[in-house]
């Protein structure tokens, strides 16, 4: 079988969030769940790099490990997903999750956390595929439909991908190479020189009195 | 009569099992912490992303520098790797707790520190804790009143000592099992009920031990306010220690209202008791903002003193009850034997004795009419509605 | 037994109503209403209009419907496919052989089908009363409206109602909305175009011919070097990086960024150059320097195809590396970087936006870009061009239907002869049209895109106010005022007021109008921004996604969108408003003349076929719906890179036909993908320089000097057709009889047969004639572009040698201040520079960005980004509440974002949001339930006086301010 | 299915039972009536009755100053188990659907919680000096017993089913309801209605007498 896997090219991803709305969009998360999120590092400075990260579908996924109800399964996609109908809610797989994918409901305070709820590659849940009971609980099943995940499928600069692991990275190792020769040609980082603080540019005001 | 020889052990046994939680108590709090947050390393991951950035390189003769490990190329790769170190401070459009962090860098060691250790061990401790106790009351039996039960008594605790007594211990045992349930379930009832059954006991034991955990506060709140007069240690109480509670030695020692063993008890479930209570607290709040972390450290500290505090009621529990002759009786109807009281607490019963505070049996009746209760009218109106 | 579980997905904002525990979509309650027993306990959360779709489609079948339509967002025009059952917005597929996006989206187009459920829209005519929104019906909204109008008008001339029209209009909807002004008698109608891109389309016009992006987002494909200054296309046109990546990656091509703010877009650049807010021109001219001081300027093109440049080359010598560094603060081995990559790798695009647009000088940031561009020698080829960014989605199309107080539909201009023009278009008597302004006649100092004189004017021959200057046209003394009366009505159709500047101002201004008039989706900030208590009037107008109809994208590519689901609540299209309203004020008949009208609303296509007889000055002749249509139903067979379809219906043609596309629709033109790209014929989309600034100039010949597109009959540069130069040539025969008699005494662009540019192209040539583009626009302040200090600037040791203009008297119909504002020192009072820009969450005003959750969510605090340093000296910490004072007084309360993303002395701010007003939260001013999920200060509070000397632009990207701890 | 069971015909048939139930048991005192008080009134007896009714909310005096722990959880459990019984947003859902066709405003969450947790503290304080007082011990008869389990176990069982995503558990809750709903009218429980009456006739009794109580 397939093994499904997403990837996000740091050189791509400008932050413009399309993937976290068209999640949204795709699967009616409520406001306060975000299945996915674009995380950038060193904000506004040189280097700064976004990603797009959601749950990776790990093969060892530790929120399956520590889940104390045993909610989770993987397909045969390799994608982790989890019966809401098991979960509890306690929040295990939030404090072992690498990549911080679970996530609960807003209001979820005191004794009632509410059902986790993360991304599922847009593949449902252990219910009927594409049953309305299906859809409230997990979202989309696009997978179902032959379709990949909307948030891959509508990246604005093609940084995210998802689908085969396989064939993902054949896309990104074509991309290296293309970009190799302008990344070994200008030096490895993307970050030059230009990037320094200019000497004279304060705005500060120059009137003596 | 029995010999002075079994009248002299029955204090020992007795403190033996104080200093067993004493141990305990220690032997997890510095061994195990440390030792699993030491423990946890990192995973070995393959990793296609290397040896693609491998090939660019070789593209080219000319050496290359390593990049710096957060060049767009590889930051993906720490990412999928969860290399924490690798990845510098983020931010982020979505709001939510730790959503600007790349990489949880606490997850792996908590996961680790859950399933490698608490679970295990936390197992061992309390089902070695049964073992020890089921030994223990087959080798040496009920601990007797050497003296046999006597006609006199002596008052020991109120109504209220003896309700706010329960009170704790009804809400600590309904936090155990529902705690036992959600720790060890998956191991042992999934297989046997499977997972419908078992998610449906799960979720109410979870709903159940969050809503009782607040009250537990207000248990050990009442607890602490009444019995901590009596549980500061005193002079006696070293000598105790030093003679391990009468195992050291076959003399027997003498102690207070309480003794050395019963005084830690008690600073053990205020310290343990506390330390639930406000990792439990953060537990139950997610919606305060704290991170990941935090809750994973609170969760861990929670884990360790509930099987450690737990382990120590059992033992309580087995003194308590079919341990020990005449030991329940004080908790239940108020009022101790005598001759218990002289062989476990001397220097309160010789005090109580002095102040000629003994009672016949008779005296206090049916309906206890000589505790220092409430006056009776008051309570019979009370009972009249 | 079995177990029975409960769903948990809860909107935690639905949680305080009692009994909604559970949200339930509209998807959902489409999926499961066949099921649901209890459906009516749901209907609560539903809303009316939808609960009446949803029960009358409860019996037809769900099937699935797909409709190609276009996002509405920003300008790149991407395709999305809405998946529709019954009725109903159901579904959102990325459209993957669509030729401009491939599918892929930004966080805004991701997320249009919340359009489908329009939680916070308007939802039906509402009418201020006592301080209290009241629900009115639509005739009743339409009858008092209009009869307020015609009062006003009786009293004080058409002029004093303004038509503020809208860039989310669709093409048939600005056509319509121009001519609505223009029959109603007044100049003063606008748009947003007037505010974003009007100073390039000046600056652009006036170099070349054509005020447009000359290539397109694809053909950056080809480009070998991309140069962005003062844009961050990352956040204002995410997708259209799909298309820089390309050519980053794969041509490996420098993407150097000029900005004075380290962008998300420049975070991903090989070259960053800070440059100080307002300092474009000496950047430019810096980086110029070195390409004349190396010889790396493209002779031959220079000498065939340019004028100028000598002069240009005079006001550069003075551009040396110190003085550059000493104006703009950027190193000189830095400027040196750029223009090296920029001539070593050629073609280079150069793309711009509103960092550059928005100065007093913005018409000479522009025109130095273009200068730049023609030095190089990287017009009119594959992979080089201005790629400038427009801004909305089709801010394009209405500003080529000339929504602008200057101009008529294709860039007529005001003349009399272009009245005369559109008269016969419309098929009106040109003497009943005139009839229509008011007759007094004003001094008008006339200084739009054609140039001027100080003569006295009509009114229907002079520039409109513009709605940068509408609160002065309310707020100025009338004596003052080239127009009878002041401003007494305001209609705001589609526009949103907190992305104009001066905001106490405004807020004066709107309480003192007569009648405020909001016609738009959404309430917007104009419905609580001030504290009238009468007299304001909200109409519900349906999105572009309850429409259809054609819309232009930056790369002047017409697309044809599709109707996805039926207008929600009780809004209407906005073309069925203006019919109504015309109706009302006596003028539907001009209106729609020739324009089927079916229950008032005007058929689209009537709509469509009528500017297509009209516009031939820009080429909006040839696209006829039917060939937009089967554009559309063939996404698939266009090539990306060069929009030319390969095979299929549409063989030959570019996608979009991007204009202009020559002559009739039957001609097929396949329009003209890159302009002035000689090295295809006309007829197959090549063009050369227009010649529109006449033949000579101080007896040097204006036109091309050898240089001409392929097979062109004329082997040199040539003036625009006529009927005479037809006749000269001798090729008049070549027209058919029908077309002689169209003809006669016309030009290319008056021609209504289209018979004059049929020829020309047949020979070759380009209709609108072949010439050098210019680099001195000797009809402008500042022939050469030179340097001018923002009106309030922190650097006062440089306005002496760099001043600004002399105030002027009537500009626009009004009087504008430049030098006296710039006379008094606020710098010390106010140290930091402020400059506004774009989140990519949000578009424009806001209101309909910050009412969608999935976008409100994301940004939902408005804020200032300071530099540590600054934050430091003031004591603010990130995520501090502070108060931000612009030196006119306007301030706002925002929050603090401590970043090294601006230079120390520089703050920041977004302009997308408003509810807030100098502290004050206005949300229960809103009508209930049409409040946005996000409120804050909007910007432009703060933001200050400064009006680009030719087009009225307000100054937003360079301003002062001081920022305390709040 | 047991399922169905409870939540329909043995929901009806337990609300039937405590309806005519407690009606029986109202009109029963009722009908009893009382021994004529053949002496002169002192002053009417309505005023005192109503007077009598509210006050005795209040505690008495005595009562107050030694501030017991079981005088303090008397309050809580009632307080708390009247909030959480009408104001809890599932009962009030419930109560809707099945009683009273109309709802209200109910607390929110977080105060839903505190209310049980005060009910909950309450009971089990009072059932612990049920059975460590022995005068209390020895006055109460089976009756007590089953009410205050049952009132527990009612409580506790809707405690578990708090996630409200497992059908089972609130089976469960509705079921121990329905058993204390039958059981209700039968015992003590009653107090909860007849305490007006009781209260209302000492009042109006104690004021014809002329003593203010």
């Amino acid at each position: 079988m397939a093994r499904m896997k997403f990837y996000c090219d740091a050189e791509r991803c400008i932050e413009c969030n399309g993937c976290v709305t068209a999640c949204k969009n795709v699967n009616e998360v409520p406001w306060g769940v975000n299945r996915r999120r674009v995380v950038t590092i060193r904000d506004g400075e040189p280097g700064e790099r976004s990603l797009s990260v959601a749950c990776m579908h790990c093969s060892d996924a530790p929120c399956a490990a520590v889940c104390p109800v045993d909610c989770f399964y993987t397909t045969d996609d390799g994608l982790v997903l989890h019966d809401k109908d098991i979960c509890i809610g306690c929040g295990y797989c939030f404090y072992a999750c690498p990549f911080g994918a679970p996530q609960f409901p807003a209001d979820g305070a005191f004794a009632t956390r509410g059902k986790m709820d993360k991304c599922t590659f847009c593949a449902g849940g252990p219910l009927e595929d594409n049953s309305a009971e299906e859809f409230r609980k997990y979202g989309a099943n696009r997978l179902a439909e032959g379709k990949l995940p909307l948030c891959a499928e509508m990246c604005a600069t093609k940084a995210l991908l998802a689908g085969d692991a396989d064939i993902v990275a054949d896309i990104y190792r074509k991309r290296i190479i293309n970009r190799g020769a302008s990344v070994l040609n200008r030096g490895v980082s993307y970050q030059n020189a230009t990037l320094r603080s200019p000497s004279g540019l304060s705005g500060r005001a120059t009137s003596k009195e | 009569m029995r010999s002075m020889e079994e009248t002299r052990w029955s204090p020992a046994a007795t403190n033996c099992f104080h200093l067993f939680w004493i141990l305990l108590l220690a032997a997890s709090t510095f061994l195990v912490i440390p030792g699993g947050l030491a423990r946890a390393e990192g995973v070995e991951i393959p990793n296609p992303g290397a040896d693609l950035w491998r090939e660019v390189r070789q593209r080219d003769a000319t050496p290359v520098p390593v990049p710096a490990p957060t060049t767009g190329i590889d930051l993906w790769r720490e990412v999928r790797q969860r290399n924490a170190a690798a990845i510098p401070a983020g931010t982020t459009q979505v709001s939510g707790t730790d959503s600007a962090e790349l990489i949880n860098a606490l997850g792996d060691q908590w996961r680790r520190f859950r399933m490698e250790q608490l679970v295990p061990y936390g197992g061992y401790v309390l089902g070695g804790m049964v073992l020890f106790v089921a030994l223990f009351y087959f080798i040496r039996g009920r601990v007797p009143i050497h003296a046999g039960v006597s006609n006199k008594v002596l008052f020991r605790y109120s109504v209220y000592e003896r309700m706010i007594h329960w009170f704790i211990a009804s809400i600590f045992l309904f936090q155990a099992i529902t705690g036992i349930f959600l720790l060890f379930g998956r191991d042992f009832l999934i297989p046997v009920i499977g997972h419908g059954a078992f998610s449906l006991l799960a979720s109410a034991s979870k709903e159940g031990h969050n809503l009782f955990g607040p009250l537990f506060l207000l248990a050990l709140a009442l607890i602490f306010v009444r019995f901590v007069r009596r549980n500061i240690y005193e002079k006696g109480d070293l000598t105790w220690l030093l003679r391990g509670g009468g195992v050291i030695g076959k003399k027997h020692v003498p102690s207070n209202f309480f003794n050395m063993g019963e005084k830690s008890m008690f600073w053990l479930l205020v310290f343990a008791g506390g330390t639930l209570v406000v990792s439990g607290l953060i537990l139950i709040f997610p919606n305060f903002g704290q991170g990941r972390a935090l809750m994973g450290l609170s969760h861990a500290a929670h884990g360790i003193t509930a099987i450690v505090m737990t382990a120590v009621i059992i033992g309580h529990i087995y003194i308590g009850s079919i341990g020990m002759e005449g030991a329940l009786e004080g908790m239940k109807t108020g009022y101790c034997d005598l001759n218990w009281a002289r062989e476990h607490h001397d220097w309160w019963a010789q005090r109580c004795e002095n102040e000629d505070k003994i009672l016949s049996r008779d005296q206090v009746g049916r309906a206890g009419v000589h505790s220092p209760e409430p006056a009776a009218g008051q309570v019979v109106e009370e009972s009249g509605k | 037994m079995k177990l029975r579980k409960r769903s948990e997905q809860i909107d935690p904002r639905s949680q305080g109503r009692k009994g909604a525990g559970t949200a339930v979509s509209r998807r959902d309650f489409l999926r499961t209403s066949g099921l649901m027993a209890g459906g009516a306990a749901l209907a609560s959360t539903l809303s009316p209009a939808m609960m009446k779709r949803a029960r009358a489609s409860a019996e037809e079948t769900g099937r699935v419907q797909k409709v190609k339509t276009i996002c509405t967002h920003c300008s790149v025009g991407c395709g999305i496919i809405a998946e529709v059952q019954n009725g109903v917005w159901t579904g959102q597929e990325p459209a993957f052989d669509h030729p401009f996006n491939l599918g892929a989206h930004c966080a805004k187009g991701a997320s249009v089908r919340e359009h489908g459920h329009g939680e916070r829209r308007l939802k039906y005519p509402t009418k201020l009363v006592d301080g209290k929104w009241t629900k009115i019906s639509w005739d009743q909204a339409i009858e008092e409206i209009g009869d307020q109008l015609m009062k006003i008008r009786e009293a004080s001339g058409p002029d004093s109602v303004y038509w503020l029209g809208s860039a989310k209009h669709n093409n048939e909807q600005a056509y319509l909305f121009r001519k609505l002004a223009a029959v109603w008698g007044t100049n003063n109608v606008d748009h947003q175009a007037r505010i974003c891109h009007s100073t390039t389309v000046a600056g652009v016009a006036n170099t070349w011919g054509y005020g447009a992006m000359t290539n397109s987002y694809n053909d950056i494909h080809n480009s070998r070097a991309i140069m962005i200054v003062g844009g961050n296309p990352a956040e204002a046109h995410p997708v259209s990086l799909l298309h820089v990546f390309k050519a980053k990656e794969e041509n490996n091509a420098p993407l150097i960024v000029i900005d004075p703010r380290f962008t998300r877009t420049a975070a991903h650049a090989n070259h960053f150059l800070r440059i100080r807010p307002g300092t474009d021109v000496p950047i430019i001219w810096g980086m110029l320097w070195h390409i004349f001081e190396n010889g790396w300027e493209d002779k031959e093109f220079i000498s065939q195809r340019v004028y100028g440049l000598d002069e240009v080359r005079q006001e550069v010598a003075k551009w040396t590396p110190d003085e550059v560094e000493r104006v703009t603060g950027v190193p000189g081995n830095q400027v040196y970087a750029a223009a090296k990559a920029m001539a070593d790798n050629r073609p280079g695009t150069f793309i711009w936006c509103m960092g550059g647009t928005q100065h007093t000088i913005g018409n000479n940031n522009t025109r130095a870009y273009c200068a730049f561009q023609l030095v190089l020698g990287n017009m009119g080829v594959s992979g080089g061009g201005t790629n400038i960014f427009r801004g909305h989605d089709n801010v394009q199309g209405a500003t080529d239907f000339g929504v602008l107080s200057h101009t008529l539909p294709g860039y007529y201009g005001l003349a009399e002869g272009s009245w005369k023009h559109w008269s016969k278009v419309w098929d009106l008597d040109y003497e009943w049209v005139k009839s229509q302004f008011d007759v007094e006649e004003k001094a008008g100092d006339f200084f739009g895109e054609e140039g001027g004189t100080g003569d006295r004017v009509k009114p229907m021959n002079s520039n409109g106010i513009p709605v940068s200057r509408w609160i002065d046209g309310v707020l100025e003394e009338k004596t003052n005022i080239a127009q009878r009366d002041n401003l007494r009505a305001m209609i705001f159709w589609g526009h949103a007021p907190n992305s104009q500047t001066r905001g106490q101002e405004m807020k004066k201004a709107m309480e003192k109008l007569d009648t405020l008039i909001v016609i738009d989706p959404y309430p917007t900030v104009t419905a609580v921004m001030h504290d009238r208590t009468d007299g304001v009037y909200l109409l519900p107008a349906a999105t572009q996604f309850e429409t259809y109809g054609s819309v232009t994208a930056s790369n002047r590519s017409l697309q044809w969108r599709d109707k996805v689901m039926e207008p929600l609540f009780e809004s209407l299209p906005d073309h069925t408003i203006m019919y109504k309203l015309a109706k009302k004020l006596g003028i539907a008949d001009a209106l729609c003349k020739n324009i089927q009208v079916q229950n008032d609303e005007p058929l689209i296509e009537d709509i469509t076929r009528e500017f297509n007889k009209g516009m031939w000055t820009i080429g909006y002749t040839g696209q006829s719906p039917e060939r937009m249509k089967k554009q559309q139903q063939n996404w698939g067979t266009f090539d990306y890179t060069s929009l030319e379809a390969e095979g299929g219906p549409c063989d030959g043609e570019y996608y979009g036909l991007p204009w202009p596309c020559w002559g009739t629709a039957e001609m097929g033109h396949p329009g003209t993908p890159n302009l002035y790209d000689m090295s295809k014929p006309v007829a197959k989309g090549g063009l050369t320089f227009r010649a529109r600034f006449g033949v000579e100039r101080n007896g040097v010949s204006l036109l091309a000097d050898g240089a001409y597109s392929k097979g062109s009959e004329i082997k040199d540069g040539y003036p625009e057709f006529t009927d005479k130069l037809l006749k000269q040539l001798g090729w008049w025969n070549d027209l058919s009889d029908s077309e002689k008699s169209a003809a006669e005494g016309k030009n290319w662009k008056t021609d209504m047969s289209g018979g004059i540019q049929r020829v020309a192209i047949k020979h070759g040539c380009a209709p609108f004639g072949n010439a050098k583009a210019r680099t001195v626009v000797w009809t402008f302040p500042d022939p050469v572009p030179i340097h001018r200090e923002p009106l309030y600037t922190s650097r006062r040791d440089l306005v002496e040698k760099y001043p600004t203009y002399e105030d002027r008297k009537n500009f626009y119909r009004l009087p504008t201040r430049y030098a006296s504002i710039q006379a008094k020192d606020y710098s010390k009072d106010y140290p930091i520079i402020l400059t506004s820009g774009r989140l990519v969450e949000y578009e424009g005003g806001g209101d309909e960005t910050r009412s969608n959750p999935w976008l409100a969510e994301l940004q939902q605090d408005m804020f200032v980004e300071i530099h540590p340093r600054d934050a430091n000296n003031a004591g603010i910490r990130d995520g501090d509440d502070v108060w931000l004072e612009g030196p006119e007084g306007g301030r706002v309360k925002v929050k603090a974002q401590v970043t090294r993303r601006v230079a120390s002395g520089v703050a920041f701010m977004p302009f997308h949001f408003g509810g807030h007003f100098q502290g004050k939260d206005l949300r229960d001013k809103y009508p209930a339930g049409a409040d946005p999920y996000v409120l804050g200060e909007a910007c432009n509070t703060a933001m200050t006086y400064g009006y680009d000397s030719v087009t009225q632009m307000q100054e937003t990207k360079a301003s002062l301010c001081k920022i305390t701890k709040a | 299915m047991i399922g169905d069971l409870i939540d329909g015909p043995l929901w009806y048939f337990s609300a039937a039972v405590f309806l005519l139930g407690v009606l029986w048991r109202v009109f029963e005192i009722l009908r009893a009536g009382v021994a004529r008080d053949l002496a002169p009134p002192r002053a009417g007896g309505s005023a005192g009755a109503v007077r009598a009714l509210f006050s005795r909310f209040l505690p008495r005096r005595s009562l107050v100053k030694t501030g017991k722990l079981q005088l303090i959880a008397g309050y809580m459990f009632h307080l708390g188990l009247f909030a959480l019984l009408f104001f809890a947003a599932p009962h009030v859902d419930f109560l809707e659907e099945r009683v009273t066709g109309f709802g209200w405003t109910p607390l929110p969450h977080w105060a839903f919680i505190v209310a049980s947790e005060v009910a909950f503290a309450g009971l089990l304080l009072l059932l612990l000096y049920r059975l460590m007082h022995p005068v209390t011990r020895l006055l109460s008869s089976a009756d007590e017993y089953i009410g205050s389990v049952l009132v527990f176990v009612v409580m506790l069982t809707g405690c578990l089913a708090l996630a409200r995503s497992f059908e089972v558990l609130r089976l469960v809750h509705l079921f121990s309801a329905e058993l204390l709903l039958v059981y209700f009218p039968f015992s003590n429980l009653m107090h909860a209605f007849t305490f007006v009456i009781s209260r209302s006739y000492t009042g109006a009794n104690m004021a014809r007498k002329g003593v203010n109580a």
